[in-house]
């Protein structure tokens, strides 16, 4: 009886799936809205003068955990732009068959030179084709959609004085201490888009909070 | 004999060609009830899919297993086509025409629908794999249980009819009431008996642990490739498609329907019993092969059993007349 | 009769032409593979090398079923002609068949009581 | 970005015949075109699922990006799929059943290499037990890059098969050239890298470094971090010496060393008759059997250390671990005609250490393929070593 009972509600189920407009997204047409942190491939940036941020530093081969970065220095010599002497890169190959996407290189890296991409690679039709090179990952900065996440950025939001719900009642000396102190990587590039942007996944983080109370 | 043999071929083209839209008609279906769209890419509202696939199926290259008994493993995914064809012939298609007319019709279609299983169980056994092999074994098990239920069931329309000629039994109803609303007592329950022993028949879902994917990979039609594999993939709609006709003609009335009896209304009601049949595919859960068996047995025989006498109570009241 | 019985002869011809017409066309437009591979012969089984032969012994409810079959199927036999004649018959013929089946019922019983129809 | 056309493995017969028949040939393009139609839009999917991948994989069929609008749906036997996906590492055990099942496919047919691990071993890549991308030993069409991509990469990927097909039809393939050599792009990854000389020659001096940083107890000439305050790792109790068993090692079996931070050494005569002492004291239960190699320093030789474990069932349970060292070449009495449950992780053993066991009913590998050579985690076996038996 169970059995039949269960049978009826199921059958049940199946037609009120059948009246109810499909959640498929239409894939290749319509494209679902990916998060603003949602990222797959690698693009290098330039500063807005249009120089190289690259500095060549190796921070993010040494962090890879995939060993897929391989960077090879340029001599240092003067920026067109500043003129000061700085570090270039001469050859950076990021083989994008091994990356897992733990986005730990755009995380140490000092100048906000190496981001991540919204725009997902194409697949390839052979493993050649995923190798990104300088020109392929300065190629991309013009051509894709940057992911949220940029060195400077990820390091603030780990801040925990950055982004709290204003508590007005009594202001705790922490939310006092101004928030660079901690933040030394972030204080050097002054470049980096500072409080707003960094507020926003902060203020996203609080929102169950808000709900929950 | 032209009119005969026309007709034979119109019936035969319309069938298969009919099956092939429920192809896509139940990727559809099943794709709306799981919230999906289903075939969309593939001509306009992705009506062609069934003809890609066909193109498809063709074009693949034919494997003969190593040890496989080779004559029967070529002959057996054709046959089931054939046979699972074969009870269309006997299907009243509008008053007094059918490909052939028999005054024992009933007996015939449920017969043809039982050698349908012959090939299922000869392509089991020349794969020479144990999947095949189990799956042909569950297969054939649970189409001869579920064959007596079906005859039983099947029986309730001959007796409130005292004919076993289909036309007969649809000319019954056109001129007193379809089986299956009136009377409601024998006649709605044997209704739904023959449409739950004719899913066990075609090895649907509930009752389709011949080829249950997460234990048997494909059942009998594990080692088949191309054509061969798409001959049993036909004969399964075929068999679901006739059967739907059957069930109509048997206890819908068949032709019979207001302004004008004729094909539209068979088409119609079969079509109606057809999305019937997939919704409760792309519903429930499969059975497991001993609940099968207990329902089968346990339940529905003797169920059967009491709507025959039921029936035969009901023609002796003198009210069906 | 005769007319309707070449009218069967022409469906099964019909049917045989169109699916012999499609293996035609999977031989014509099928594509060979270059390679003989030994692999690809082999049965199919979880891309393990299979153990032993396919044709294994079965479990002998199989058997079981297969004879609850033959009996039922050929008591369901015997209903026909009665079935068809139901109506002529009347009560006494019911009677009759009530009987038949009656006893038929009992083996059933026995059968249940037996657990002979559980799938063990 | 070349598009190259590895040799088809299957071909027509029927173009063959029409392209040597003059009148016939002029019907072979729109034949062709209509076929490629076909092969295009029923693209049934082999799953061939070993990791995180194969739940994408799942969830591509979905209602979500449902596969199923292009004509994809998934077929369970190999017999009648076109695309094999292989969706997650592939080890070089697994590797032989990748290949047969592949070769059990009918043609015509193609793979995709779905995630990191299929393409190149990801980050597994240069480990003994993995294969350094499916390419190595099945051709492979369409490679999605993630890890692991989601639904919507498996769907683009399959499009881009289905362009790959037309470009086949349509020669706009180039036929097969030297491909660029994908090792000259991309160096070796990891271990053997950390040494060359070309490198920064303090990196792995560092690396030491902030190991040691991590970890403040293990270098006491670490400053500690006033400010942040290192967290002290909790001082672990030490666990309580069982007594019984000191007793019985010390009376009976002549053991005099009893360190706190490692389990008695047993001589390997002895050993058996322990255990079975401790069987019939209560200890029913079998722990684990552990092993390590030790390779041969100055003044010592070339040792496999053995630990044992055994304990009692029920309330207030006691455990007993001794160890057993013998040289690597000579063997361990085996606790299987004792210890049921020993007898798979001795195979175990066996098979990663190599140590071998006197009496087990049935020492044969158990993880790796049968044909492995050697013992991957003996400390003298090549960490980086190219590993490419299947080949």
């Amino acid at each position: 009886m169970g059995y039949f009972v269960d049978t009826l509600n199921s059958i049940g189920a199946t037609v009120r799936n059948f009246l109810r407009p499909p959640v498929t997204v239409n894939y290749p047409a319509v494209i679902r809205p990916r998060p603003e942190r949602y990222h797959t491939s690698f693009a290098l940036l330039h500063d807005a003068p249009g120089d190289e941020l690259c500095i060549g530093c190796l921070a993010c081969e040494r962090i890879c955990p995939s060993f897929v970065i391989e960077i090879k220095q340029a001599p240092k010599r003067e920026s067109p732009v500043t003129g000061k002497k700085r570090g270039y890169v001469e050859a950076f190959t990021l083989n994008l068959t091994a990356c897992i996407g733990c986005e730990l290189c755009v995380q140490v890296c000092p100048t906000d030179a190496l981001v991540m991409l919204r725009t997902p690679e194409k697949p390839a039709f052979c493993r050649e084709d995923l190798i990104l090179d300088v020109k392929r990952l300065y190629a991309n900065e013009k051509e894709k959609q940057a992911a949220w996440a940029t060195g400077s950025r990820l390091i603030e939001m780990q801040d925990p004085n950055v982004g709290q719900p204003k508590v007005e009642k009594k202001p705790a000396p922490v939310a006092a201490a101004p928030a660079p102190a901690v933040t030394p990587v972030a204080a050097s590039t002054p470049a980096a888009a500072p409080a707003p942007v960094a507020a926003e996944p902060a203020a996203a983080a609080s929102e169950p909070i808000k709900g929950a109370s | 004999m032209i009119f005969a043999a026309s007709l034979a071929a119109a019936v035969v083209i319309v069938v298969l060609s009919a099956t092939a839209l429920a192809l896509w008609y139940e990727r559809k279906l099943a794709a709306r009830m799981q919230t999906r769209i289903g075939p969309q890419f593939v001509g306009p509202i992705g009506l062609f899919q069934p003809v890609a696939d066909l193109l498809k199926l063709v074009q693949k290259e034919e494997i003969v297993p190593m040890g496989a008994d080779r004559v029967l493993f070529a002959l057996a995914p054709p046959l089931t086509v054939i046979f699972a064809l074969a009870a269309a012939a006997f299907v009243p298609l509008w008053p007094g025409v059918a490909v052939v007319r028999s005054d024992v019709g009933v007996l015939l279609v449920i017969g043809f629908g039982g050698l349908a299983m012959v090939p299922v169980w000869m392509a089991g056994w020349a794969s020479f794999n144990k999947y095949a092999l189990l799956g042909a074994m569950r297969a054939v098990a649970q189409s001869i249980s579920y064959g007596v239920p079906l005859v039983l069931a099947a029986m309730v329309p001959v007796i409130l009819a005292g004919t076993m000629d289909l036309d007969g039994i649809t000319q019954f109803q056109a001129t007193h009431h379809w089986f299956g609303l009136w009377p409601i007592i024998p006649g709605l329950p044997a209704f739904i008996l023959f449409l739950l022993a004719m899913l066990a028949e075609s090895n649907r879902i509930p009752f389709d642990i011949p080829e249950a994917e997460s234990e048997l990979v494909a059942g009998v039609t594990t080692e088949y490739t191309g054509m061969q594999f798409g001959f049993v993939y036909l004969a399964e709609y075929v068999h679901t498609v006739v059967g739907a006709a059957i069930g109509s003609v048997m206890f819908l009335g068949g032709w019979d329907g207001p302004f004008a009896p004729g094909l539209h209304w068979l088409l119609l009601k079969t079509l109606c019993l057809f999305t019937f049949i997939y919704w409760i595919r792309w519903t429930l859960v499969r059975l497991r092969a001993d609940q099968l068996m207990t329902l089968c047995w346990k339940w529905l025989v003797p169920a059967g059993l009491g709507l025959v006498f039921l029936s035969a109570a009901w023609n002796q009241t003198g009210w069906s007349r | 009769m005769d007319g309707s019985w070449f009218g069967f002869l022409a469906f099964l011809l019909v049917s045989v032409i169109s699916v012999g017409g499609l293996i035609v066309a999977a031989k014509v437009l099928g594509v060979r593979a270059r390679g003989k591979s030994l692999l690809k012969e082999r049965t199919y089984e979880c891309g393990e090398e299979a153990e032993g032969p396919a044709w294994i012994r079965f479990h002998p409810r199989y058997y079981l079923v297969a004879l609850f079959f033959v009996l039922f199927d050929v008591e369901a036999a015997f209903f026909f002609p009665w079935a068809v004649a139901e109506k002529t018959l009347g009560w006494n013929g019911l009677a009759s068949i009530a009987l038949f089946t009656g006893v038929l019922l009992l083996g059933w019983w026995y059968a249940v009581k037996k657990d002979a129809l559980r799938w063990q | 970005m070349a598009v190259i056309e590895e040799p088809r493995s299957y071909f027509h017969p029927l173009y063959d015949v029409m392209l040597s028949t003059p009148g016939l040939s002029v019907g072979v393009a729109p034949l062709d075109r209509l076929l490629t139609w076909g092969l295009k839009n029923a693209l049934w999917v082999f799953p061939m699922a070993t990791s995180c991948c194969g739940i994408e994989l799942m969830a591509s069929a979905a209602a979500r990006v449902d596969l199923d609008r292009m004509g994809t749906i998934m077929r369970a036997s190999p017999r009648q799929s076109d695309v094999m996906v292989v969706a997650g590492t592939i080890t070089v055990k697994m590797a032989p059943r990748v290949r047969r099942l592949w070769d059990q496919m009918p043609e015509p047919k193609w793979c995709i290499a779905m995630g990191s691990c299929a393409i190149s071993g990801d980050f597994y890549r240069n480990l003994y037990p993995v294969v350094p991308g499916i390419d190595t030993f099945i051709p492979v069409d369409v490679y999605v890059p993630g890890c692991p991509p989601n639904p919507e990469a498996l769907m683009h990927g399959l499009m881009r098969l289905q362009e790959k097909i037309g470009l086949q039809r349509e020669g706009k393939l180039v036929p097969s050239e030297p491909r660029p050599d994908f090792d000259a792009m991309v160096r070796p990854p990891a271990l053997s890298r950390i040494g060359d000389a070309a490198r920064a020659a303090d990196l792995s001096d560092r690396q030491e470094q902030a190991a040691l940083t991590m970890c403040p107890d293990a270098a006491p000439g670490v400053v500690e971090d006033e400010e942040k305050g290192f967290a002290q790792p909790a001082t672990q109790a030490t666990p309580p010496l069982n007594t019984e068993l000191v007793e019985l090692l010390r009376d009976r079996f002549g053991v005099t060393e009893f360190p706190l931070n490692a389990p008695p050494v047993v001589s390997a005569d002895k050993h058996l008759e322990l255990a079975a002492t401790l069987q019939k004291m209560g200890y029913r239960q079998f722990l684990f059997v552990a092993a390590s190699h030790r390779p041969a320093k100055e003044g010592s030789e070339d040792l496999c250390e053995v630990a044992y474990g055994l304990r009692t069932v029920g309330a207030g349970t006691k455990e007993a671990i001794w160890q057993v060292r013998v040289p690597t070449n000579q063997t361990v009495p085996s606790l299987v005609p004792l210890f049921a449950g020993a007898d798979w992780q001795e195979r175990e053993q066996y098979d990663l250490v190599g140590v071998k066991f006197a009496g087990h009913p049935d020492l044969r590998r158990i993880m790796m393929s049968d044909d492995w050579v050697g013992h991957p985690l003996r400390r003298d076996y090549p960490a980086d070593k190219e590993c490419a038996p299947w080949r």
